[in-house]
């Protein structure tokens, strides 16, 4: 019975939803279940939050390596709920906008997390770079194209391309560096992108019948029988 | 300048040359960073959920004073049902029931999204004339019509890459290759603007040596 | 704490008391300074190159500084880069210029600080643009942190030119509706009606009280949509959402990295126009004629895409000096 | 009397000068609006005609389509502003104005009624305040129609496709034996394991940033499943960082159940999958912190995955770890097919469960999928020659047959 009843709800709840596009009447299921999923996100969120809090206690106070991170971890996660929940210093009061200006919420929000958010983003410059000096190696065919078409498109969407091809004259323009981008971007890369995405639409089709008609049930912690 | 706004550039500076330490190795810097970061952006998301979706999406609906609403209270149920996970095993086995809701929900609302979005509208626009326009228009089209056709072919999975059928699947590997390469290319330039932003934080507003 | 992070602190308190208090502010380098460092840079990867033949290949830390040079330099050189406009962002320009005053633009921001770098530039010249050309902004977006960003363009509007903060009134010539969460629901919801998913202004005042929302009930009452985008929700759903749906006139300006997924959309005539990443803001700029960060930017960038490129090809030496030594064993 | 004259006074003396004053100031402010021609006082634009209310067809009937002739003077410069319209609800006789469409336009959709009740329109040309009678339309009642006729495309097409996935299904479930070719990143799989039960260092498995309401973080967490068999069998220590409470929640009673099923369960432990935070960055930025202190021999990346997935897999190549990633989100692809050892591109990642289990029925899904590739191929290539010929012939039976199959994929709503 434990494992029947999932499977129930999985087949009903996508196969209605499946057919919810075709009936009108049902148009908008799709639309609510959304809103079911936030609520149910929230709840899940005890979980999640109770395990970061277990963790790193359990951590700090058997002293295990790196016990002084967790501690500010904690302390992170604490302050940071104190200030939403009760809008410390926030001038609308409990009623007041979360994010309000001046709010203790929103200062630790532009000071703690949008740099550190930014910057941890931004890393991907260097990466960027050290990926392009390490993957970027003519070993096979297919590695020699990606090199190339990269290197074109690197040389296009700067004023750089323009003065390595300028001199080419307008009738073959298509050899122009920055029109060659963009020649790439529009065909060659539409093709790829067009191919890759009918694959995709297909490829959630077949899982979510698995999913539905209960093929596919690892997820459930239902054993295949 | 106020001196929380002083303050606040310093603290972000901090924190700016703390994650950029790592690109050197972990250090204590990066340490201390990640432990700040991974503390506040969890309360930070809690605090999202809970005034927007526990007490907007649900409080606010269900019990609104002038037409209260039923829909929210299914989200509420399955979401109190998923805690039954805290209260041993005897009764964990019904947080399955949330799990699976949500699993059958996905796959229902997302085939179609995809389908239509991705495959029927993809398919009916690669479905137009090639011989059209000038020259260079007609060479696009056939390569876009026989890069689609290619790239499909390579994802094909009951028939072995050999013969013709294999000279396809390859031609279609090498269109992935330019989209990948195209897109890799384009990237590097909006990833060096995001580094720009930082240096533009650190060498403008906090040690103004640029205007 | 080991020593040598020990001595790594101490060492940049020094260089930021250097920074702060002994370099002239603004610091600029003289034209002729700027072309030094550029050369001296240059012969430096011959160097490299010349060891990677010799089989000592260089690791990814070098190619970190490199990249750290390449980018902070510029910021301090005197030099000028002309910049080409590509057709999709003249297409999403010519768009907004076709708009006659008075009509109105929904302006969805759907990014966040992170990504504020590429997109914010984009944001600014288009907040300008409208203000100057009066036509009507109505802000929202689908990420909690997009209106935030139309504030700062709206700002960075008015710090332009002073005297838009008197003629450009709050409610009449631009609304900021706020954020709400519900990704593509949200989208498809204002295709019937926009007040059912934005009640009330950022401000909380009700809906059906802004003048400039007066008559606006869904997409068929505003003239024309742009999307800044970082990534999903963006402007994929605005196309599946909005565009498909309900026939909505759409242009977008997205991440270097959203682009080339959104490319399809533009090539089936989904989309009017793209501005992508940096260069497209750049080009946006020049279009518009409010020169500001992006112009700057792509200095950088085009001396960091250098950095790359020759890196690129630093790796395929080292690849080849490998292969040769396989082939020799 | 002497009171009675004395209002009429006041009025000329400041109401009439402030109303000249003003409609002046109005005339030369409100650029917009041309300057009243003379002749507009006493011109009443002509009424239209032929005025047809539409119940508007599969819809929740809330909806009616409403069309008229344009007015006689509806002409490029006509005198004519627009059209007001006034919806009367027949039984209560309540009367709404609704708004006044621009000249020009012949058509409205209004979409805000209740099924069942009866409905009129009122239609007045409009031109400076100066409205003409109004020309009322037929009495409509929208009504619920059950059936979406309109999507019939989009269901025959999904109906094959679903069809032939089940068809499949069912198929193998008799017994027969399905081929399924060698897919070079799923192989990598078992490999890749296999190196980390030599090296006596951790798995990491990372299930992309996206919660479980999306479908490529579902795929990840069933491609856990086959992972958490291995490393049950081969009691390697599982390392499972996660950004979302519910994927937290699913991947432990994934990794449980395999614990079970290797018949080991006292080996399994929560703490094997640990919440991080749900902000992408936050997230990143511990695993990158996990990666470098913990040295995973085999780093798995499979679900939805953003700007962090070249952070992650560039740390990851920095330890020497077996790096095999799986997206459907195009935009990453390039970064995992540059900086891991395997990539499943898009629709591999939703294949590679059903490759991995061996199992007859789910291998009959890939088949499935196979037919859908088969129509998308065979669509492109028959609508392209039929559009490429039509547009060379131009033969109207060609034009039509072409116009049928770009209707074929195009959805209205």
């Amino acid at each position: 019975m434990k494992r029947k009843i999932p499977v129930l709800i999985t087949f009903v709840v996508g196969s209605v939803l499946i057919l919810s596009v075709f009936f009108p009447p049902i148009e908008t299921w799709g639309e609510d279940f959304s809103i079911f999923f936030d609520i149910i996100a929230v709840f899940a969120f005890f979980l999640g939050g109770g395990n970061l809090l277990r963790i790193h206690t359990k951590k700090a106070i058997k002293r295990q390596k790196d016990w002084g991170f967790s501690i500010v971890t904690v302390l992170g996660f604490i302050i940071m709920l104190i200030a939403g929940l009760f809008k410390v210093w926030n001038d609308g009061g409990i009623a007041g906008d979360v994010a309000a200006p001046g709010s203790l919420f929103q200062m630790m929000y532009n000071w703690i997390f949008t740099p550190l958010g930014a910057t941890m983003y931004a890393l991907l410059a260097f990466f960027v770079a050290s990926a392009s000096y390490r993957a970027f190696r003519a070993k096979n065919v297919g590695a020699t194209i990606l090199l190339v078409a990269s290197f074109i498109i690197l040389l296009g969407r700067t004023p750089l391309g323009t003065y390595v091809t300028g001199w080419i004259p307008k009738s073959l323009s298509i050899f122009n560096i920055p029109d060659l981008a963009i020649w790439i971007m529009t065909a060659p890369n539409l093709a790829g992108q067009r191919a890759i995405m009918i694959g995709i639409a297909l490829g959630v089709v077949s899982m979510s019948l698995r999913l539905i008609l209960g093929v596919e049930r690892t997820y459930l912690g239902v054993d295949n029988e | 300048m106020s001196w929380e706004q002083t303050f606040g550039i310093w603290l972000a500076a901090a924190f700016t040359l703390g994650i950029v330490s790592f690109l050197y190795r972990d250090n204590i810097f990066y340490k201390v960073c990640e432990a700040i970061f991974v503390g506040s952006s969890a309360g930070y998301w809690f605090v999202t959920y809970f005034w927007d979706n526990l007490y907007r999406k649900f409080y606010l609906q269900a019990f609104d004073p002038v037409s209260p609403h039923i829909a929210p209270w299914v989200g509420f149920i399955l979401g109190v049902l998923m805690l039954t996970r805290l209260f041993g095993a005897k009764i964990a086995w019904l947080s399955r029931w949330p799990l699976a809701f949500i699993i059958g929900a996905t796959a229902g609302v997302y085939m179609m999204f995809y389908f239509v979005s991705n495959a029927m509208l993809q398919i009916g626009a690669s479905i137009k004339p090639v011989f059209v326009g000038s020259f260079g228009d007609i060479v696009s089209n056939v390569l876009i019509a026989a890069g689609t056709f290619c790239g499909l072919v390579y994802f094909f999975f009951s028939k072995e890459h050999k013969g013709v059928f294999g000279g396809a699947a390859r031609v279609g590997i090498w269109f992935l290759m330019v989209t990948f390469g195209a897109s890799f290319g384009y990237t590097v330039m909006s990833r060096m603007s995001l580094m720009l932003g930082r240096l533009d934080f650190l060498f403008g507003d906090w040690l103004r040596l640029i205007s | 704490m080991r020593t040598r992070e020990i001595i790594a602190f101490f060492a940049l308190i020094a260089l930021i008391l250097l920074a702060k208090y002994v370099l002239p502010h603004p610091m600029q380098f003289s034209p002729t300074l700027s072309l030094i460092i550029i050369i001296l840079l240059s012969l430096t990867f011959i160097i490299i190159g010349v060891l990677t033949l010799q089989g000592k290949f260089v690791e990814r830390r070098i190619v970190f500084i490199y990249v750290g040079a390449a980018l902070t330099l510029p910021f301090f050189m005197q030099i000028e880069l002309e910049v080409p406009i590509s057709p999709e962002v003249q297409s999403a320009y010519d768009q907004i210029e076709s708009l006659n005053p008075g009509s109105k633009i929904l302006a969805a921001f759907d990014y966040d600080p992170p990504s504020a770098p590429e997109l914010q530039p984009m944001a600014d010249a288009f907040m300008k643009y409208c203000f100057h050309k009066g036509i009507k902004v109505i802000i929202m977006g689908l990420w909690p942190q997009g209106p935030q960003q139309a504030g700062q363009s709206v700002e960075a509007a008015f710090e332009d030119d002073p005297a838009l903060r008197d003629k450009i009134r709050y409610g009449v010539d631009y609304v900021n509706l706020g954020f709400q969460s519900g990704n593509e629901f949200v989208i498809l919801r204002m295709g019937e009606s926009f007040k059912a998913m934005f009640p009330a202004d950022i401000y909380g005042t009700p809906y059906d009280s802004i003048p400039i929302l007066r008559n606006v009930k869904n997409y068929s009452n505003i003239d024309y949509c742009m999307n800044f985008s970082a990534g999903k929700p963006g402007t994929q759903e605005w196309v599946q959402g909005a565009v498909d749906r309900f026939g909505l006139k759409l242009s977008a300006g997205n991440t270097a990295v959203q682009a080339p997924m959104i490319y399809p959309y533009l090539q089936a005539g989904q989309l009017d126009g793209l501005m992508g990443g940096m260069a497209g803001a750049a080009e946006f700029e020049k279009l518009t004629g409010y020169k500001d960060k992006a112009t700057t930017f792509i200095k950088s960038q085009s001396f960091a895409h250098i950095v790359v490129i020759v890196f690129i090809i630093i790796g395929n030496m080292a690849f080849l000096r490998g292969k040769t030594e396989r082939k020799v064993k | 009397m002497k009171d009675y004259h004395r209002p009429q006074l006041l009025f000329q003396i400041f109401i009439l000068p402030l109303v000249v004053i003003l409609s002046l100031t109005s005339a030369l402010t409100a650029q917009e609006q041309p300057v009243i021609p003379a002749d507009s006082i006493i011109h009443i634009p002509a009424p239209t005609s032929n005025v047809v209310a539409v119940d508007y067809v599969y819809d929740r009937g809330e909806t009616v389509e409403l069309t008229w002739n344009l007015s006689p003077d509806d002409t490029i410069g006509g005198r004519i502003d627009g059209y007001e319209l006034t919806r009367i609800e027949q039984s209560t006789g309540k009367m709404d104005t609704l708004e006044v469409i621009p000249a020009g336009i012949s058509y409205y959709k209004d979409d805000k009624l209740t099924h069942g009740h009866k409905y009129a329109y009122l239609i007045r040309s409009v031109y400076f305040g100066a409205k003409s009678s109004p020309v009322s339309s037929n009495i409509i009642t929208p009504s619920i129609e059950i059936i979406n006729w309109r999507l019939a495309n989009l269901f025959a097409i999904a109906f094959i496709l679903c069809g032939s996935v089940i068809y499949f299904i069912a198929h193998a479930k008799k017994g027969k034996k399905l081929f399924i070719r060698k897919i070079a990143g799923l192989e990598a799989i078992d490999e890749a394991i296999g190196r980390a039960t030599e090296m006596g260092r951790p798995i990491l498995f990372v299930p992309g940033i996206n919660d479980m309401d999306d479908v490529q973080t579902i795929a990840g967490i069933t491609l856990l499943s086959r992972v958490a068999k291995v490393v049950a069998d081969y009691d390697i220590r599982i390392n499972m960082p996660v950004s979302r409470s519910l994927v937290m929640t699913t991947a432990r009673e994934t990794i449980k159940e395999a614990y079970i099923g290797a018949g080991r369960p006292d080996a399994y432990n929560d703490d094997m999958v640990r919440y991080i935070t749900d902000e992408q960055f936050g997230y990143v930025a511990a695993v990158d912190g996990i990666m470098v202190r913990d040295k995973p021999a085999t780093c798995f990346y499979l679900g939805a995955f953003f700007a962090e997935s070249l952070i992650l897999a560039e740390t990851g190549n920095s330890i020497g770890a077996i790096q095999i990633a799986g997206t459907a989100q195009p935009a990453q692809l390039p970064f995992f097919v540059a900086a891991c050892d395997y990539t499943l591109i898009g629709e591999e990642l939703f294949a590679a469960s059903a490759y991995l289990s061996n199992e007859p029925k789910q291998l009959g899904s890939l088949k499935g999928q196979d037919v859908g590739k088969f129509v998308a191929m065979i669509a492109i290539v028959i609508g392209v020659l039929i559009a490429t010929l039509a547009e060379l012939t131009g033969s109207s039976s060609l034009e039509n047959l072409s116009e049928f199959m770009n209707r074929l994929f195009t959805i209205v709503s």
